[in-house]
């Protein structure tokens, strides 16, 4: 099966063009259908590719598809790496992406773009497929970039809302910025090793000079920063919730933002040999995994909590990767894309339900009016929370206990993370499910449980995130981790916790307590004393409104970058371009007519002028020729 | 002999249809250009399987006493542009079709009179020869603006046509300077191997001085800053096919010029300048790709954003390397198609709208949905997404800026960045949203104006896709220059 | 005298003075057929022709208003400048005496028609078309338009 | 009869005439007296060859004054055509009149 | 020689053609005379290099020929041209033989081969000149363009003999094989005064091919004169001067030089400014063509500053004088046409010409692509052997001028060019046009083209 791992890619790609060109033809439950097994269909084929490989002596195997770029020492041929790594990872994006179209095909029934969303969304998981699985830098680049154009196209599916589309536009430049990091990455990459392809660079990254490897490792990171909207690259991904739902639950949740840690961990054999790229990669993840956390505090749309969220974890995942843990960082991914699927769908059942609304201040009580999805939506909020025994607890946990390992400021940092987390996302939960409705009456009247297809892939998202964590229990536990064993192969140096059994129980233990201290708290203020957020933003204290308004980010942004390039493109094309450079030539133009028409003055019709003239021209030549010397 | 024909049968055609009255002139040129592709894809066959064919090349004398000979040839590099120009052609006509031009059939004939000359400038392997099919590629465009161009045409082509006239001049004193240096046997001579071997052996002071000389006329035609200014207009006023040839293809003159009559011609003068003329054109992406981002006007915006293109182009062919120059080949095939289809684009616009101004635009996806996916595919092209043609090129320039200095390539770079600004931009601005305009209406696509957006989105995507044909010929094609340089 | 008399018909007598002198310097290098033919041609010939014209068109008033003395300023500046710099340029020549080959008669009639009709020759029967262009062209332009 | 004038005088001395001539082709506005000041300047060379022409012992010299002396004498009877045929039409021969022709 | 002989008795009989009033007769005759001058060059080239006829004092040699042949095939192509236009005039004979006795002088400057034939030649060609150019009698514009021609060209004269004074004084010699021995005899001893007889030489031919500062009459009269007579001038005087010039400059005074090159370097660029600018800010296509003729004679002078280390420039020189030839006689055929037409000589007649006619548009157009030096036409190949020559010498800055004011050239030929295809025009009227003209126009079309096309065939033509 291993050979035909071209077929992975392919099923969505066949999905993408039928549903591309037919899609307006054919029925919607046609379309829908189509991309649902297409992406089906992957996900078979990459569970048996997986079985294969478990089974292979060979961890990492190579499938040529076709030459692509070559240029003399530049050989880039279209390849596909089969190895643990990329074959996980085929499993969390068909798997989790088959369940987000089953969805969909609920969530988008009423939608006119019906198929056109399929179309975006089998391409998505055709690019994302092949971000994972290429065996070159070149090819995870395509991947890189198509799944950046399908997040474009998806965020801006509504087209006729302006908002939708500048948040669109917003995050496709704002990966390109990173995706030019990425770029000259790989162009140093090329430039030092000859190649590009991974077996071939790997091997040979012992031999060049750390720096270099850490420019290398820095200029990549700049493309996960990107991706992975890490900061200062992040404010495109809370704007990026403009998209439906099912977008931002399969995109901006489980697989594209998690592109950046697979990159990393696909990298890690510089970012183990380089301690300053590491260092960076850890506090530029626990700094966004803070900053985002506190902007999560006072967020009041459904879907942006849960953004920032994200955002948060992602910091928290390169932390991990920071402190060297990368094959936590893959469980983390692995747990989250579980649990952050199934709440952003289960948001987006809260918003089914609302009839599209989204302000949390106007939801409340719903727990009720719909059972599956609160319950479903609750398991996800503890598993991000961190109690045992749901999976997030033993992704989080792994990760901060190699943190304390390396550092004990950025652990501590991180438990704070995670104390926000458990605060905010249980504030969600308190003020959507309890409590009393607050929205219209015509909202009220509407409320109703989303149908099967929307439910169903809860439901297994649900199990997953209680079960997930079974993927990698702790060592000390006695218990194999078998997410560290397996990826062991693609990782120089397995990173086995050193620390002392007491002392891992210890940081277990202050996790749970802290999680459920919080909770505690949270279950106070909302619950005991209902304290609800403030309907208007002057009722904020200005710490609040300062976080409120995200710290002013975009604000910031805009005045640095956006204005000034603006003004900058105004005055080039006002000031330098017409009014300087082309005034310069037209000058030119001018400065000849001046002077002609000067001249022509000279040219005056009178013989004794015009010889006056020529007796000057003459005493002149000979003035020159025989008297100055 | 196949090369040969290659040129004379545009120019036939063309004098066909200088003589031809009535409307028959379209279907002629179509068909003329139709075949003219099929020559060119048969070169492409027989160079594939006979490379040293001599179909593919031609030599005679022209003028006996100054060693001035005839002598084209069908190479790897010339090839790719000549595929280009007979790909691109009918497509051009084909656009033409929605439209009623005063004096079709002269129209038709300038345009194929350019194809002529411009096939003659990328397989001339002689440097005179070089230098008129220059020339005379200049003197068609200039007519087809001037003749069928719009509002205050009269200046505006006027300086395009005195500032590219001036830029070649220099150029001709530069190949006259090196054609008195050769030596082959006591005598002297034009063709292009003598001319290198004549460019190697002067001084480096020497070498700088014709590097300017020469690279002049080549800035001016592509154009990097600060000689850009004639081009925005230009193309602003250019009925839409002279802007596509200008465009399309006459701009690759100069980066094919710079390919094949510079850098192996002077390698010290390139040492010595190379750097400066690259920060020139880095400049120039920058600053063009700045200045893009403000422009109202979509076809105004689609010319900056040529600048900076060419400007990438420009600065990795001066890279020297491997990627870099043979980035540039790709890239200028990539080009030739995009922007091709961005001006078709504004045209069409133009034609369904009444205007081209981004801001009084709006929501046309709503209402032709192919139209809007169409536009997309070119723009994504544009912005050289990978797997669209656009990106092989750009990553091997940047690859190639990077192999001369990180630093110019990082900022070479921000052309995916801004570039992305503008493009989306603009895409935004013009296609999504609501209608701004209650009374904008935008019916169905014809269908030739379907059948050219769909060839250049197949074009776009397989050779996004599937570039190896033209690669590996841009590759052998880059690796017989670089040895050359040597 | 020539140049600044306001009178043409004076000028013309002055020119005629000036002829004199030249023919007189003439005779002194021992070109007397020279001086003989000068004497005819010019104060003979077209002085006369001058003054019929003068004459003719009855201009020996002094109608002409002076141009403005700006220009005439120039004017004599400029040939002011043309001395200098003549005088400049050709200063500092050798000084050669004009007799060194003692007496001469190379101004002798006989002489100069040896010359003149044999290596000469071509140059005097092509003066014959000059002249008869000269005198074609004098005619058609005096002759009255037929109308 | 010339012993002691040597060349230069001549040559000065015909400078000076040609000069004078050509101050009056510049300065005066009659077209006679125009004419007349071009037929002075010929006579400056025509003393000038005869000067060299006794330097050198030669009579070409003297000959070729014959030559100037008759392309003086057409240009003169050209001239007057002209110069008759612009009284016939303006009823003047004032230079300052003749200046259509301009920038 | 035997063409200068037709030539000369053609004049006469044009004359007696009058008196027996067989008018009718001379424009055959003359074509006749001129096809059998022709012939006799042909036969003269072939037969001997160089055969000299009284004394020294006139040679055709092969240059001379080659310069001969282009003026006298200009001269036939202008006769037939000016065909219709000397049948309005009553003195049709004399107009004949004037043209006729000035084509002898220009023949004489190829061929003279001693300063008292040179200065004959410029003077038979200019006195008929002279008459012609005011040869409009009840025009006061061609009057005072005949005067100004007259009163410049002699006071030019008078310089040119004062030249060839000093330069007598010094060599002792009127002949061109002495002069330029004894250049190469005395070097380090020459008189100063030599020298200065050569400036003034250099001086009255820039009168003649009118570079600047000397330029002062040409535009003036260009205007003033009857076109045709126009055309005569910037043609065949113009050639017939950078022949004497070749010789003179290129070749009796090449040894000195150095005292004159840096002068002339200095007119050229001084000629190149003036001419295209002020070319430039015309209203007056006439005038233009009359400033772009200064223009011209620049980027020919360039070869006679070249030839200063380059011997090749005899080609340059012989192909420039054609190609300009060519172009000038289309383009002042055309603005005969046009002001023949009802129109006046300005860019604004101009206008619409192409859908008033197109064939004389196009050779317009194609005329103004030659002077502007676009390939394929003629006028590139001249620039380009000009480049060739220049760019061997020291004067790189000139070269660089020049591009940049032939730029500044290209603007003003276009201009005409824009005029006729895309202004549109005031009265919509064909253009007629005579075929005499009509033959002439596409007869010089062709070359244009042709010489352009196969520049070789030229160069094979004359071989020297």
């Amino acid at each position: 099966m291993i050979k035909l791992a071209a077929l992975v890619p392919l099923f969505p790609l066949i999905g993408f063009l039928i549903n591309g060109f037919f899609g307006k033809k054919i029925s919607k439950g046609l379309s829908g259908t189509i991309a649902c097994i297409s992406i089906l269909a992957s996900f078979v084929v990459s569970l048996l590719i997986f079985m294969e490989l478990n089974h292979a002596d060979n961890k990492s195997q190579i499938v040529d598809v076709f030459s692509w770029i070559n240029s003399a020492t530049l050989q880039i041929p279209f390849q596909f790496l089969i190895d643990p790594l990329s074959s996980w990872f085929l499993l969390i994006i068909t798997g989790i992406g088959f369940l987000i179209h089953v969805y969909s095909t609920g969530y988008m029934h009423e939608d006119e773009g019906y198929s056109r969303f399929f179309t975006y969304l089998n391409l998505f998981v055709f690019f994302m497929i092949l971000l994972v699985i290429g065996n070159n830098y070149m090819i995870t680049f395509i991947g890189w970039e198509g799944v950046g154009l399908c997040s474009y196209l998806l965020i801006g599916f509504w087209y006729k809302n302006t908002a939708y589309n500048n948040a669109a536009k917003k995050a496709f430049i704002m990966n390109r910025i990173g995706d030019l990091g990425f770029l000259l990455g790989i162009i140093l990459i090329f430039v030092t090793f000859g190649s590009v392809t991974y077996t071939d660079i790997f091997a040979k990254a012992g031999t060049v000079s750390t720096a270099t490897v850490t420019t290398i490792a820095l200029l990549l990171f700049i493309g996960a920063m990107g991706k992975s909207a890490q900061l200062p690259l992040y404010t495109w991904l809370p704007d990026a919730m403009a998209g439906p739902t099912p977008v931002s639950a399969l995109i901006h949740a489980a697989t594209m933002v998690t592109a950046g840690i697979f990159m990393v961990v696909r990298s890690n054999v510089f970012y183990s040999i380089s301690d300053v790229a590491s260092e960076t990669v850890a506090i530029i993840g626990v700094v966004t995994a803070l900053f985002a956390a506190t902007i999560g505090l006072f967020q009041n749309d459904i879907k942006k909590i849960l953004a920032y969220s994200t955002v948060s974890q992602l910091g928290l995942m390169f932390l991990g990767l920071g402190v060297g843990a990368y094959s936590s960082a893959v469980f983390h991914v692995t747990t989250h894309a579980f649990f952050k699927a199934l709440l952003f769908l289960g948001a987006g059942s809260v918003i089914h339900a609302m009839g599209g609304e989204q302000d949390i201040r106007k939801m409340g009580g719903l727990k009720d009016k719909i059972k599956i999805t609160f319950i479903t939506m609750l398991i996800g909020t503890i598993a991000i929370s961190g109690l045992p025994p749901f999976s997030g607890f033993f992704s989080k946990d792994e990760i901060l206990a190699h943190t304390y390992e390396h550092s004990k400021i950025l652990w501590l940092l991180g438990m704070i993370t995670s104390m926000l987390t458990a605060f905010y996302m249980f504030r969600l939960l308190f003020l959507t499910f309890y409590g009393k409705f607050r929205g219209t009456h015509d909202q009220e009247h509407h409320l109703h449980e989303s149908p099967a297809s929307m439910t169903i892939p809860l439901v297994v998202l649900a199990a997953l995130a209680i079960v997930g964590g079974a993927l990698g229990l702790p060592e000390f536990w006695g218990m194999e981790n078998w997410m560290s064993h397996q990826l062991e192969p693609v990782i120089l140096r397995p990173n086995y916790s050193t620390l002392h059994h007491e002392t891992e129980w210890m940081l277990m233990g202050l996790a749970v307590a802290s999680a459920l201290a919080i909770i505690y708290f949270t279950y106070l203020l909302f619950m005991k004393n209902g304290v609800r957020p403030a309907d208007r933003e002057d009722q904020l204290k200005p710490w609040q409104k300062m976080i409120y308004n995200k710290y002013y980010v975009d604000e910031i942004y805009d005045a640095l970058f956006r204005k000034p390039i603006d003004f900058l493109s105004n005055a080039f094309h006002k000031f330098l371009d017409v009014q300087f450079i082309d005034a310069i030539v037209n000058g030119v133009g001018k400065s000849v007519t001046a002077i002609g028409n000067t001249v022509r003055l000279l040219q005056n019709g009178s013989i004794g002028f015009y010889l006056v003239g020529m007796v000057m021209g003459v005493v002149l030549i000979i003035l020159l020729t025989f008297l100055v010397k | 002999m196949l090369a040969v024909l290659l040129i004379l049968f545009p120019l036939f055609c063309s004098f066909i249809l200088f003589i031809s009255k009535g409307n028959s002139g379209r279907t002629i040129a179509l068909a003329a250009t139709v075949i003219e592709f099929v020559l060119g894809l048969a070169a492409f066959y027989l160079f594939k399987h006979n490379p040293d064919s001599n179909l593919l090349s031609y030599n005679c004398v022209w003028v006996e006493s100054l060693n001035i000979h005839f002598a084209i040839e069908i190479n790897a590099l010339s090839l790719l542009m000549v595929l280009l120009t007979t790909f691109l052609l009918p497509l051009i006509i084909l656009t033409t079709f929605n439209k009623s031009e005063n004096h079709p059939s002269n129209f038709y004939a300038l345009i194929l009179m350019m194809q002529m000359a411009l096939i003659g400038v990328f397989t001339a392997n002689d440097g005179f020869l070089f230098y008129v099919f220059w020339e005379l590629a200049l003197i068609p465009i200039y007519f087809i603006c001037l003749l069928w161009g719009g509002n205050n045409r009269g200046v505006i082509t006027f300086k395009f046509f005195v500032y590219t006239l001036i830029g070649s001049l220099f150029m001709l004193i530069g190949l006259i300077y090196l054609y008195n240096h050769t030596n082959v046997e006591g005598h002297k001579s034009w063709a292009v191997l003598d001319l290198y071997t004549a460019g190697h052996s002067l001084t480096a002071t020497q070498q700088g001085a014709v590097f300017w000389l020469i690279f002049i006329a080549f800035a001016i035609k592509m154009p990097v800053f600060p000689f850009h200014t004639w081009q925005p207009d230009t193309y602003v006023v250019a009925p839409t096919q002279g802007t596509m040839l200008l465009s399309g293809i006459m701009l690759k003159m100069g980066t094919f010029g710079v390919i094949k009559w510079l850098l192996p011609v002077v390698p010290l003068g390139l040492q010595e300048w190379g750097g400066t003329a690259i920060t020139l054109s880095v400049i120039g992406i920058i600053y063009a790709s700045i200045i893009a981002i403000s422009q109202k006007d979509f076809k105004r915006l689609i010319a900056y954003s040529s600048i900076a293109h060419v400007g990438l182009i420009s600065a990795g062919i001066l890279a020297a390397n491997q990627q870099g120059i043979q980035g540039g080949l790709m890239q200028m095939l990539a080009h030739g198609v995009n922007v091709v289809g961005l001006f078709f684009i504004a045209d069409i616009l133009m034609r369904h709208t009444g205007t081209r101004e981004i801001d009084k635009l709006g929501g046309i996806r709503s209402m032709n949905g192919n139209f809007a996916v169409l536009f997309l595919i070119i723009v994504l092209g544009a912005v050289a997404l990978p797997l669209t043609n656009g990106f092989v090129g750009e990553f091997l320039l940047i690859n190639g800026v990077y192999q001369y200095s990180a630093t110019m390539a990082a900022f070479a770079g921000l052309t995916i960045i801004l570039g992305a600004v503008y493009m989306l931009r603009s895409y935004q601005n013009i296609m999504l949203g609501e209608k701004k305009d209650s009374s904008l209406a935008f019916g169905p696509l014809h269908a030739n104006d379907k059948i050219v957006l769909v060839i250049i989105c197949i074009a776009i995507i397989a050779f996004g896709v599937y570039p190896k044909p033209l690669n590996d010929i841009a590759e052998q094609g880059t690796r017989s220059i670089i040895a050359l340089m040597k | 005298m020539v140049v600044f008399s306001r009178n043409p018909v004076n000028s013309v007598l002055y020119l005629v003075l000036t002829f004199f002198c030249i023919a007189g310097h003439y005779l002194i290098m021992n070109a007397q057929f020279l001086a003989v033919v000068h004497i005819a041609v010019y104060a003979g010939a077209i002085m006369v022709l001058f003054l019929f014209v003068i004459m003719l068109m009855n201009l020996n008033q002094e109608s002409e208003p002076q141009k403005s003395p700006l220009l005439k300023l120039i004017a004599g500046v400029a040939g002011g400048l043309f001395l200098f710099v003549m005088v400049g340029a050709l200063k500092g020549t050798e000084q050669i005496n004009l007799t060194q080959y003692g007496h001469s008669d190379i101004g002798l009639v006989s002489n100069l028609g040896k010359v003149l009709f044999k290596e000469f020759l071509f140059p005097f029967e092509i003066v014959s078309v000059l002249l008869l262009s000269a005198l074609v062209g004098a005619i058609m332009l005096g002759k009255k338009e037929i109308k | 009869m010339i012993n002691g004038i040597s060349i230069n005088m001549y040559l000065m001395l015909s400078t000076i005439l040609f000069i004078i001539g050509a101050v009056g082709v510049m300065a005066r506005r009659n077209t006679i007296i125009l004419f007349m000041c071009i037929e002075l300047m010929l006579n400056a060379v025509n003393l000038l060859m005869v000067a060299f022409s006794t330097l050198h012992n030669d009579s070409n010299g003297q000959v070729f004054v014959f030559f100037i002396m008759a392309v003086a004498a057409a240009e003169v009877a050209v001239g007057l055509a002209i110069l008759s045929m612009i009284y016939r039409n303006i009823k003047s021969i004032d230079t300052d009149l003749l200046t259509k022709l301009k920038n | 020689m035997k063409g200068l002989l037709i030539i000369s008795a053609l004049g006469l009989l044009a004359m007696l053609a009058e008196i027996f009033k067989v008018k009718k007769i001379i424009l055959p005759l003359t074509l006749l005379g001129i096809i059998g001058a022709l012939i006799a060059n042909y036969f003269e080239w072939n037969t001997t290099m160089s055969i000299s006829y009284f004394d020294n004092m006139i040679v055709f040699d092969r240059p001379a020929l080659a310069f001969s042949g282009i003026i006298l095939c200009t001269a036939f192509f202008w006769f037939i041209m000016a065909n219709d236009y000397f049948h309005e005039d009553t003195n049709v004979a004399d107009h004949y033989s004037l043209v006729l006795f000035a084509l002898v002088g220009a023949l004489m400057l190829t061929a003279f081969k001693n300063m008292t034939t040179l200065f004959l030649g410029v003077e038979i060609m200019s006195i008929p000149l002279y008459v012609l150019a005011a040869s409009k009698k009840g025009d006061i514009k061609s009057n005072e363009a005949g005067f100004k021609y007259l009163i410049m060209g002699s006071f030019a004269s008078a310089v040119l003999l004062f030249g060839i004074a000093l330069i007598y004084g010094a060599t002792g010699s009127f002949d061109i094989a002495a002069i330029s021995n004894y250049l190469a005899a005395n070097e380090g001893n020459i008189p100063k005064f030599f020298h200065v007889g050569v400036i003034f030489m250099l001086i009255a031919f820039c009168f003649k091919v009118s570079a600047a500062p000397f330029h002062f009459w040409a535009p003036d009269v260009y205007e003033g004169s009857p076109t045709l007579i126009t055309a005569l001038m910037s043609t065949v005087v113009k050639t017939a001067a950078f022949a004497a010039i070749f010789k003179l400059f290129m070749l009796a005074f090449a040894l000195s030089s150095p005292v004159w090159s840096s002068i002339l370097a200095m007119i050229i660029a001084l000629s190149l400014i003036i001419s295209n600018f002020t070319a430039a800010t015309q209203t007056s296509v006439k005038r233009m063509l009359a400033y772009s003729s200064i223009s011209h004679a620049a980027f020919m002078l360039m070869v006679v500053l070249a030839n200063v280390r380059n011997n090749s420039s005899l080609d340059a020189l012989i192909y420039y004088s054609l190609a300009y030839c060519g172009g000038s006689i289309i383009a002042f055929a055309t603005l005969h046409v046009i002001s023949s037409n009802g129109g006046d000589e300005s860019f604004t007649a101009f206008n619409g010409l192409s859908k008033r006619s197109p064939l004389l548009a196009f050779f317009m157009a194609l005329a103004m692509l030659s002077l502007a030096g676009i390939p394929v036409t003629a006028g590139f190949f001249g620039k380009y052997f000009v480049f060739t020559n220049m760019i061997g010498t020291p004067y790189k800055w000139l070269l660089i001028m020049a591009v940049l004011t032939s730029g500044v050239g290209v603007y003003y030929y276009m201009k005409v060019i824009i005029a006729m295809y895309f202004k549109s025009a005031d009265n919509e009227t064909a253009v007629e046009i005579k075929m005499p003209i009509k033959f002439t126009i596409i007869i010089a079309g062709i070359v244009t083209l042709l010489i352009g096309i196969v520049p070789g065939m030229i160069a094979q033509l004359f071989k020297f």
